[in-house]
């Protein structure tokens, strides 16, 4: 069984292992213990923290097979980005360049360096080794999350974002990278990713372009991957959008890939996930494909399986592993097919 | 003898006739009547003895006074951008530097400016390829400086005087290709055009945004403030009389701007007033530049001179012929060029 | 006789004394032992004759030669914001004009600029109140520019000086308090104390956009580019050698930084080789600089000279002891102000 | 009766006896016959014109006292802001200063001049005579509109905004005109309110700040009038945040008075109306206030009466002046107390 949870110390060399593999992709999991240890101990403290509205706290949970105790998966909510440390998006205006003489009027579109989404809550850090990615899967390590901002919504923020991998070839060479933020870190992705990843982000205000940069004056291969997530990132990009999440022309200022966001409310598996008491039994033959979870802190769990629409039983494996025993109360997300 | 003297309205047949000389890249002298008519008419207004016409347009002709032939043209704008903007764009440094990553990035900006708004230009250089010989060419352009130091009240505490930007063989320009070109749905001969009538409609279309220049190809940062190798002369001699390159380029081609003070140009810095001795000798060595104080009769021309004690000149009949002037009368001299003190 | 050279590893309590004497506005040699000793020691690091650092302060200190006493103390920077970013705001024009309806509007702006990164810079000028007499401020000024005319190789294109902005009577700057303070959780005596340590927090607090000068209080406009009463005498010096205002100021009060090339400075560009000939006579008339070619071991002193010919300059004795020459030797000359040249 | 109907070129007289008395208190209303005339031949040319997605396109609409045959008001649509000339407004956005030397992290507001509503459909040109500012005609001058654009949705952009005049004094003085645009014009507010117009607005590029203007730098009058409405606006602000208009920090130019938006499906009055088959007998006794309306477009017309909300019935006086017959098809929207 795959069973949702918090990170605990015991996961630190199972999370290295992920880091690894990652090969440095991912900003917030970079290869390095001290930084990783860092990670699960803000877990574990921000589930203990009293909240009443988000602040720094950041949760990041692991994906575990119970049968070998193997992490296979990692993914995270950070509270309210912006808040402890500057949040840097692009956010691609248009400017309007127009002579009356001439009869010209050009709109230019250009990228401007900003922090609109200071205060937001943001999805991230997901990663799932590769032998295990497959849509249930990943539908589990991304949408649990939301099961747990649903059952403890003060702890998040009114909008909700995701900033997806922007386009990258088989080196992890970023074509933006290339053309624009070279130019102003003189190291290469990888090492300004990583760099990223375990400093504090103050420097990039110190070394991004801090005026608007027309998007006319890049390269062709950089323009397109404006708002392009990477190839692999595409089936991310489908749930999200399915649970309601759009792009408005922000990305990321390293690799351009699309920032989306929704209000946190209106996100499918926040609104419309239902409550049940629990009973536990024989389980469903032909049943409907669900996310059940408890509403715990640190013992929040959360599993996918398959229940009766109608009337609901866990089987006793099921509600050991959620940690619910007859009559507590379980969130169900039942899912379309995957 | 070679005299430079104040444009006159019956001058206008022999400015014609220059035009005709100066070839497509001038485009401040034009083979077209309407250009040259409306150049004569302003520049006749801006020589009223009575008022200081806050834009005025100086324009002054070469003579060969043998002859009466106009062989030359220069001019000065006493103010630009004061009806229509005056832009550059103005080369900048930025630092990004991040102690804590050991990063030290020094970043060139281009960003639109004004800031030469209301100062004088020097403009309008033309010499009739015939007469461009024993430094004619240094004496056409440097009689302005002995203008501006007799009427200083007519021009600005700065002057400027804007180079053309460099171009490759096919007078294509790089500067434009890797920037302008990019904000314009014109090709470049047709902005080249219009470019020549009126550069307003330029920086209307042109990013009004800071500019990072490591974001253009290396050809267009190449050019900027490269001058076109036909200037090259006229660059060197404003720069040995104190003009200099301080990152002002034209929005257009990239070309600097070369700026001073205007008091602190050698020629005006350095001019100063003797009393003038008509000889019969024909002096030798270091040439000067030898003008008179009239207005409508400027005049100004180039000699060797005998200086007798610190106000006395000693000038030949020739010389003093060509500017009009009488034994005693005051004239404003100075050495051609810059030299040694002590 | 008043000789200035190189700080040597033996003047340090001379130049502690000398700090003490300062006071509080003189922020780069304070009343302060680990000031006066990192002072010391990167002096002694940058005269190192067999390499040229990036980055060097040289010291210089003013010797009464009879007494052995130090009373004054001068330094170059040879680049500065090659470690820190070095900002100015520059002063910039803007001009909001339209024809349709007929309004025209000439704007100032400010803009964060690094712009003079890795220019040198003329810093820690100080002389001894008992010694301002007699053009010694000169002397001690000026003899900086016979170090940079001998050893070009050691410092930028550019110089730059900046001067002390306007405050009030209280000491309070309305650039400061028109600007900054809006930008600042400190209030002015403090941002001020921080400021003489390290200028790059107040560019990581103040603005980075552009600013329109006439969103400010009017004493904040007035005070741009305007010098400190105490520093107008230290500005002329400077201008008369060919020093410029060029719009730039400092972040925090808004006094001016004065620009040249550093070959456009007067006395760098006049200066010149004679073989010194050393003689009984006490010469009179105009002042020279007299400065010796040697590195670690430079001298400049300020005195009358006889010329003899191009090549040769009469010294009494006194001054060739103080450079510690004899016959033959070659010196650096240069008269000590601007002058005609005919 | 009041009926809301498009203007036509009769109207002249009567629209320029509201410019003088509005006074030049508004940008689209001058008292300049040249210009009103022009804005009565938009509309006409306008409601002919076949459109598929809203271009250039205006709608002024009267409110006649069917009485008198006088109009005591006026109000507008345009179809899409930006088009022919720039839309222009001020986004406040936070810059963050941060020194972490110094442990010190400043927030600073400033005006950026942007078109980020180009596109957008506007609801203006709002103004009546003082002698009938009552919340039922003011409901009605400005609903109307709504439910116009609900009957002719191609017409109109997903985007629907407002602007609301902002804080002036008794002579029509903007403090934050004073302190900021007067800088850049050189002239008083009615003049350039006035040229804004009846000239085209390129202009206002040339002579506005383009460099962004740091709140802290305005007179703390400026300061305090930033998305403040004129007093008297309050009412209609109140209307429109009822039809589910917001604030999202977005500013006119000129007197920093608020914009609201809203998603154009999601406004009250254009989702919530619903059409009836007519029936034409006695008016009901004690029926519910509504508006109703025909789905005409130079015919359109939209009046306020109560009806019995189970069995709408018009009267005949109504139906003619909807110029609706028996079994034609009606818009109501049913009011709540007014």
């Amino acid at each position: 069984m795959l069973l949702f949870r918090p990170l605990t110390f015991n996961d630190l060399p199972g999370l290295e292992r992920l880091a690894v593999i990652s090969g440095g992709s991912m900003t917030t999991l970079p290869a390095n213990r001290d930084h990783l240890s860092h990670l699960i101990n803000n877990t574990q403290q921000s589930l203990r923290k009293s909240v009443e509205r988000p602040e720094g706290e950041s949760y990041h949970f692991a994906l575990e097979d119970t049968r070998t105790g193997d992490i296979i998966g990692v993914s995270g909510i950070e509270a309210a980005v912006g808040i402890s440390e500057p949040f840097y998006s692009y956010r691609m205006d248009e400017v309007v360049h127009a002579s009356s003489e001439l009869q010209i009027h050009n709109r230019i579109p250009a990228l401007h360096l900003c922090q609109d989404y200071t205060g937001a809550s943001r999805l991230y850090t997901l990663f799932m080794d590769a032998g295990h990615r497959q849509p249930r899967n990943l539908h589990l390590l991304s949408r649990a999350r939301m099961l747990f901002m649903a059952a403890h919504p003060e702890r998040f923020a009114q909008r909700l974002i995701v900033e997806l991998q922007g386009i990258a070839d088989e080196n992890n060479r970023s074509p933006f990278w290339e053309c624009l933020g070279r130019h102003f870190f003189n190291m290469d992705f990888n090492k300004a990713n990583y760099l990223t990843g375990i400093n504090s982000k103050g420097f990039i205000a110190d070394l991004m372009p801090h005026y608007p940069v027309y998007v006319p004056l890049l390269s062709q291969e950089a323009q397109d991957a404006l708002g392009q997530p990477r190839e692999d990132m595409i089936a991310v990009r489908e749930l999200l959008e399915e649970e309601g999440f759009v792009y408005r022309k922000y990305v990321d200022i390293f690799d351009a890939g699309p920032t989306l966001e929704a209000r946190t409310d209106n996100v499918r598996s926040v609104s419309e996930n239902r409550r049940f008491s629990v009973q536990i039994g024989e389980a469903a033959d032909q049943g409907k494909l669900a996310l059940i979870s408890n509403d715990g802190l640190q013992q929040y769990r959360c599993l996918m399986a398959e229940l009766n629409p109608d009337h609901p039983v866990l089987s006793e494996e099921q509600a050991k592993a959620l940690q619910l025993n007859e009559g507590d109360s379980m969130r169900v997300l039942w899912l379309g097919n995957i | 003898m070679m005299v430079v003297r104040p444009i006159q309205a019956d001058d206008h047949a022999a400015l014609r006739e220059l035009a005709r000389k100066t070839g497509p890249g001038f485009t401040s002298l034009q083979d077209n009547d309407e250009q040259v008519a409306a150049k004569m008419e302003s520049a006749l207004a801006a020589y009223n003895p009575d008022s200081i016409p806050e834009e005025a347009l100086y324009l002054f002709v070469m003579e060969e006074t043998d002859t009466g032939e106009v062989v030359g043209i220069c001019g000065i704008e006493s103010a630009v951008g004061l009806s229509d903007p005056w832009y550059n764009y103005r080369v900048g440094t930025l630092v990004h530097a991040s102690r804590e990553l050991n990063v030290y990035n020094q970043i060139h900006t281009l960003t639109i400016s004004n800031d030469h708004t209301g100062y004088s230009e020097l403009c309008t250089l033309f010499l009739s390829p015939d007469a461009r010989h024993s430094k004619q060419g240094s004496l056409l352009s440097k009689s302005r400086f002995m203008f501006m130091a007799e009427f200083p009240q007519r021009f600005n505490e700065y002057l400027i005087a804007e180079m053309r930007g460099y171009s490759d063989d096919k007078g294509v320009s790089p500067f434009w290709e890797g920037l302008g070109r990019h904000f314009f749905s014109l090709d470049f001969a047709e902005a080249d055009k219009l470019s020549s009538m009126d550069k307003v409609f330029i920086a209307e279309l042109m990013p009004k945004n800071t500019i990072y220049t490591n974001l253009l190809p290396q050809s267009a940062q190449d050019a900027i403030g490269k001058t076109h190798e036909a200037t090259t002369p006229a660059r060197k001699l404003l720069e040995s009389e104190g003009m200099r390159y301080t990152g002002y380029i034209d929005i257009f081609d990239g070309g600097p701007t070369l700026v001073s003070r205007t008091n602190d140009i050698r020629a005006i810095q350095e001019s100063r007033y003797v009393k003038a001795h008509v000889t019969d000798r024909q002096p030798e060595g270091e040439l000067y530049l030898v003008s008179t104080t009239d207005f409508r009769d400027f005049r100004c021309c180039m000699t060797a001179l005998d200086l007798v004690g610190n106000h006395v000149v000693g000038l030949p009949q020739n010389v003093a012929d060509a500017l009009k002037i009488t034994e005693g009368n005051t004239v404003r001299v100075v050495p051609m060029s810059s030299g040694r003190r002590f």
